[in-house]
């Protein structure tokens, strides 16, 4: 099978190391925010946390342009914070606030922060992988330059459009990665119990002629290495490129989900190798003043206690709101 | 393992009633995602995998088309498969098994073959899950002939169409109510058995007629007890089925009413009720003493955020307010 | 090229109109099945991949969700895509994209981006297709709110409604109905767009209204040809677009025929009839001096043999025929 | 590539090969008839024609057991008549008579045979491919010992469905032989344009784990030995195949299309490996007497011309039957 395995680095820039630390520490925050808030009643609906997967978001979107497109999943928001959302405004969609991302009108599910080319969430599993392979077959009409990663999860690997997105993606030769979070289960169900090869998505690459790539999701200076040569191909029109990002969820699936289908053995061994954990061994070796990595924790922890307090002070979402953003004039009516 | 009696609830009326035709019948299989050990995410299958095992309850990989399809090649060869798609609003993803091949194979092929299958979903809102996990899709499958539609709003009723469902030489999608889960009710004495397309008259009423289904029944009953300290008496008539239409018993009690309200969780445009509405234009139009008037959902994606969800969905009041108006016209 | 003018097909009409709207907006392209070098299927995309080349007309593999999924990425990000679903059946196979995705990902994201794009799709039956290749499915399409829907019945219309589709900043569905294909009239003039949502009276009258929609519109003019010498004036309402949906129009006209006869060729359940007819039951009831009646396909699959199939869709005879019903209720 | 290719082999009971060249002549004849019946105003509709690829359907059928399910596609005419539909019935259907293995309710896409376990050709591309896997899943259950056939286009490989119904089937390591007719068309279009491997049925098999076969389709006797294998693995309950059966079409696409998007040197070749040639060619190897052959030539020629005489002579299809057979109990009402 056409795939490598790649080495954690042990390369970076500690400056720019330090600051995706702290945006792993934000995303961390904000996940353990949205958990504590929903069990206090303030976030309805479902919540479905990427804690422990934050080095996959941050990582990737070290190596975009701005102006690159992001499709994510409803496991979203690490992404849409690492493309510029704020936890503020993230939290506030959760919390069904007016100052939500998408209005409190899309929710956890559907984080969304078109202004940064975050280009949403979706819910229906695999549904965004054509999307995004149309994402940069606009970008190669245009000859923007830009290029589009779709993030999904291993249970997305058994769907049609999965299959239908990467062989489109590889005959228009198109700049797209599509990168799959292998956190080994679907909901309450391990992956390998219903797939047919031991790499959900790698172990698919060959069967479009993409080139794919395993690596520790875990390390985000991997991830960041990985993708920074996925997304060099793509610019150079060399086509796309399949990630498979080995991590893990560290809450259940959704909402209260205790996961208690996993055995503890793995999940003591996942949770030894939080990104956190991982990241900041880097910034040790690189040499980083304990004072300086302490700075970053502080900032994060601020940060997201001022988006709790903000979200919390914002005005409920105006019911009238939800009759408009049908229509491209804002307007919902079906009928003249 | 002994069937469930006294008060359950919707969601363990949706596994009794499985259990109950799985005991009766080896044939009948279950499949679905997450529907075996974890009991299903909604836990309406929660004791099969225990009670009947790997070989009658089977996890399937994320393939709403392989679901669907695989349970339609089954039951073309001898089995009753029971396929579960977890949110109806998936039902899209494997839509063309729904729409083109399970409904018009028999016909198709002059009548060689049967599909005696059960498609079963979680439907509807209510629940703050937004515009991907909250649709009420009982009118999809409305507009393809070929398939029968159960919609149930209790649980001795869940029980009563499930065997139903699963005891059907054709193929029936079987809506559960994502918002009725956690409602409580007698369970069905043994062998429990609703027939498909019989409505029920859950409260009768001389006044005026309102039509409802699954999650509309609790909505109009309530608001039938707001309006009879008003002097209005409502007549609710749940439908149960969509397929076959018990249109007789609606007629029948908007000939003594003479009013009607249809009350709907799906969008207004494309939703059940314009065909309820417009046989009762045309076969009842002489009954008619004022406008046929529908409460559905407004013609928008479903909101997350509970208060919009209210906007868009059918609430008792907004049935209070409709009834009420049509019953001074 | 120069604009088609005299007389010419509809389908014809459906390559000149996207034609027009590819020489004045470099960002519409258009992708499917065989409507490159093949010109499509039914020759709906003859000179377009000549005149505008590989990068602005794309050959697809047999994807439909890749081809729709494709297409919302490349509007969400600059471009004006045309997707080609070769039969509208197959909208089933791609059905998550038009009743989960695209109708939705502008309100579920607060209004944070916009999709505008085409889904154009040969529709209906008449042709002997069989079950899987003749639906009328526009009542589908009907059933999601925000998508708009076009299902123009004439080559000129063909031609100003495909121009406010491609122009439009909101999703449409443009059915083209494959009865019409092989029709004629006049070419549309340069620059002549029809707003979506604005129904035509294509033939006045005082005594009956008639609703009709694409292959139903030439159905219901020529039974009002038959019924005229009878002393009966038709009034014939071509919707031509579903969303927005023109209810204005309808509603003045039963108010001066008293009279309603909708003739659609989807199945009368489901149908987007009944939303009509609801609405004017509603709405129009003091109008009303008959009942309103629906001639529609019947409630079965689509038969291969064409005398079978004349007995399930709308004809003359049986238009004709429910108009005189209602004429002298 | 976990992909083998077979040589045509030359061993084979001459008596069994003289029945199925047989049934390759009535085939042959029928879609000849079919051809000419359309361009006569006969044939309503549409027709897909298999002439050309009917060592797939003869081949294959030899190696199964009159109880194993067969699902085909709108072009599948060549596998209702090799699993024991009659040229009678087939062009009946065709003709709208009352009389068609179908009661001209399904037409020349929807031949089916059920008494014989051809379950139905199917028009949607792919759709058939997980009900083939369900029919197998059914067999498993029941122990049946049954195999079950899905036949497709390469064009399927395309399309989402062929993704899951070939993890499934290997996930649950079911009785199913996965045959694609590899035309190299699509309709108008080769398949080579929209495709990322260069064998779309075969280059894919391996992200399923399924071991795949190119053969020669155009050779029954390759075809035979190489289902035979493949029935034996499912038989035995080492789960699925893919067999990628190269061939080619002898009438264009469907009705009057003249196929005029294939270079003309491409259609002499392969018209040069007509599989009547091939199969004579084994005959005349094995000794078989000129008279023999010429003996299965005309009782060929005189089944076909009976069929299309009985055919003609048949009723047409009662009107009343639009109103029956969608339900099991025979009616179509809707309304209770
Ligand atoms: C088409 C579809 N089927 C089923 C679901 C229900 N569902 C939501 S998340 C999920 C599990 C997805 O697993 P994976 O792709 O591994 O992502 P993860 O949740 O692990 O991030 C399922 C089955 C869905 N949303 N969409
Ligand atoms: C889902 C779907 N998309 C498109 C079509 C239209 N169509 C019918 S046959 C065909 C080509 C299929 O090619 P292939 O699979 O190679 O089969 P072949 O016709 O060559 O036997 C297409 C695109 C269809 N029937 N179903
Ligand atoms: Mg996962
Ligand atoms: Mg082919």
């Amino acid at each position: 099978m056409d795939t490598t395995t790649r080495e954690p680095v042990h390369a970076g820039p500690a400056a720019e190391l330090l600051d995706l630390y702290q945006q792993l520490l934000v995303i961390r925050r904000t996940e353990k925010a949205a958990h504590d808030l929903f069990l206090a009643g303030l976030v309805k609906g479902t919540t479905h946390l990427a804690a422990g997967q934050e080095a996959v978001a941050v990582g990737a979107a070290a190596a975009l342009r701005p102006d690159d497109y992001v499709f994510a999943t409803y496991r979203g928001h690490h992404h849409a914070i690492a493309r510029g959302a704020t936890p503020e405004e993230c939290l506030a969609e959760l919390m069904s606030k007016a100052t939500g991302v998408c209005k409190a009108k899309g929710g956890s599910m559907h984080l969304t922060k078109a202004s940064h080319n975050m280009l949403g969430s979706y819910a229906i599993v695999g549904a965004h992988l054509p999307m995004a392979a149309g994402a940069a077959w606009s970008a190669q009409l245009r000859g923007s330059g830009q290029v589009a990663v779709a993030f999904f999860g291993d249970g997305a690997t058994n769907i049609g459009a999965f299959h239908e997105a990467l062989n489109l993606a590889a005959v228009w030769k198109l700049p797209v990665i599509f990168v799959c979070e292998n956190n080994l289960y679907m909901e309450y169900t391990p992956i390998a119990s219903v797939t047919a090869v031991k790499d959900p998505a790698a172990g698919r690459a060959p069967a479009y002629g993409i080139p794919a790539e395993i690596i520790d999701g875990n390390d985000v200076l991997t991830v960041w290495d990985a993708m920074r040569a996925a997304v060099e191909r793509a610019r150079n029109g060399n086509g796309p490129t399949v990630i498979e990002a080995r991590t893990y969820r560290h809450y259940g699936h959704s909402r209260t989900d205790p996961g208690k289908y996993r055995p503890e053995a793995e999940v003591r061994e996942w949770m030894a190798r939080d990104p956190l954990t991982v990241a900041r061994a880097h910034l040790r070796r690189l040499g980083l003043s304990d004072a300086a990595v302490e700075q970053a924790e502080a900032a994060a922890e601020r940060i997201v206690a001022e988006a709790i307090d903000a979200a919390k002070q914002a005005p409920e979402a105006d019911p009238a709101e939800a009759f408009t953003d049908v229509w491209a004039d804002g307007g919902a009516a079906w009928r003249s | 393992m002994a069937e469930l009696t006294g008060t359950i609830t919707y969601r363990e009326a949706v596994a009794e009633g499985i259990a109950r035709e799985m005991r009766r019948d080896s044939s009948v299989v279950c499949l679905g995602e997450d529907i075996g050990a974890a009991g299903g995410v909604f836990k309406t299958t929660v004791g099969l995998f225990e009670e009947f095992g790997p070989r009658r309850v089977w996890d399937t990989p994320i393939s709403e088309q392989a679901i669907v399809g695989a349970a339609m090649g089954a039951a073309m060869t001898g089995m009753r498969p029971v396929a579960e798609i977890m949110f109806s609003d998936f039902l899209a993803c494997c839509w063309d098994y729904l729409a083109n091949e399970i409904p018009k194979v028999r016909y198709m092929t002059g009548g060689q073959v049967t599909v005696p299958l059960v498609v079963r979903t979680a439907n509807g809102g209510g629940l703050g899950f937004g515009a991907q996990h909250s649709q009420a899709t009982e009118n999809w499958a409305f507009t393809v002939p070929g398939l029968k539609i159960a919609a149930p709003a209790t649980p001795s009723d869940v029980i009563g169409l499930m065997a139903s469902a699963i005891r059907s030489e054709d193929p029936v999608v079987f809506f559960e109510h994502k918002g009725l889960f956690a409602s409580k009710g007698p369970a069905a004495p043994a062998d429990h058995v609703i027939p498909l397309g019989e409505a029920a008259i859950v409260r009768p009423g001389r006044d005026v007629t309102v039509v409802a289904l699954a999650s509309t029944v609790p909505v109009s009953r309530a608001a039938a007890e707001v309006l009879a300290p008003e002097g209005i008496a409502v007549e609710v008539v749940d439908l149960r089925c969509l397929v076959p239409l018990d249109m007789r018993t609606v007629l029948e009690s908007v000939a003594k009413t003479s009013r009607l309200l249809i009350v709907e969780e799906n969008p207004y445009q494309g939703g059940w009720g314009g065909t309820v509405a417009s046989i009762v234009a045309d076969e009842g139009f002489e009954f008619l003493d004022a406008p046929i008037r529908r409460v559905a959902a407004a013609c928008v994606p479903l909101p997350f955020a509970d208060r919009l969800e209210d906007e868009v969905i059918p609430t008792v009041d907004k049935v209070a307010d409709a009834v009420r108006r049509l019953a001074v016209f």
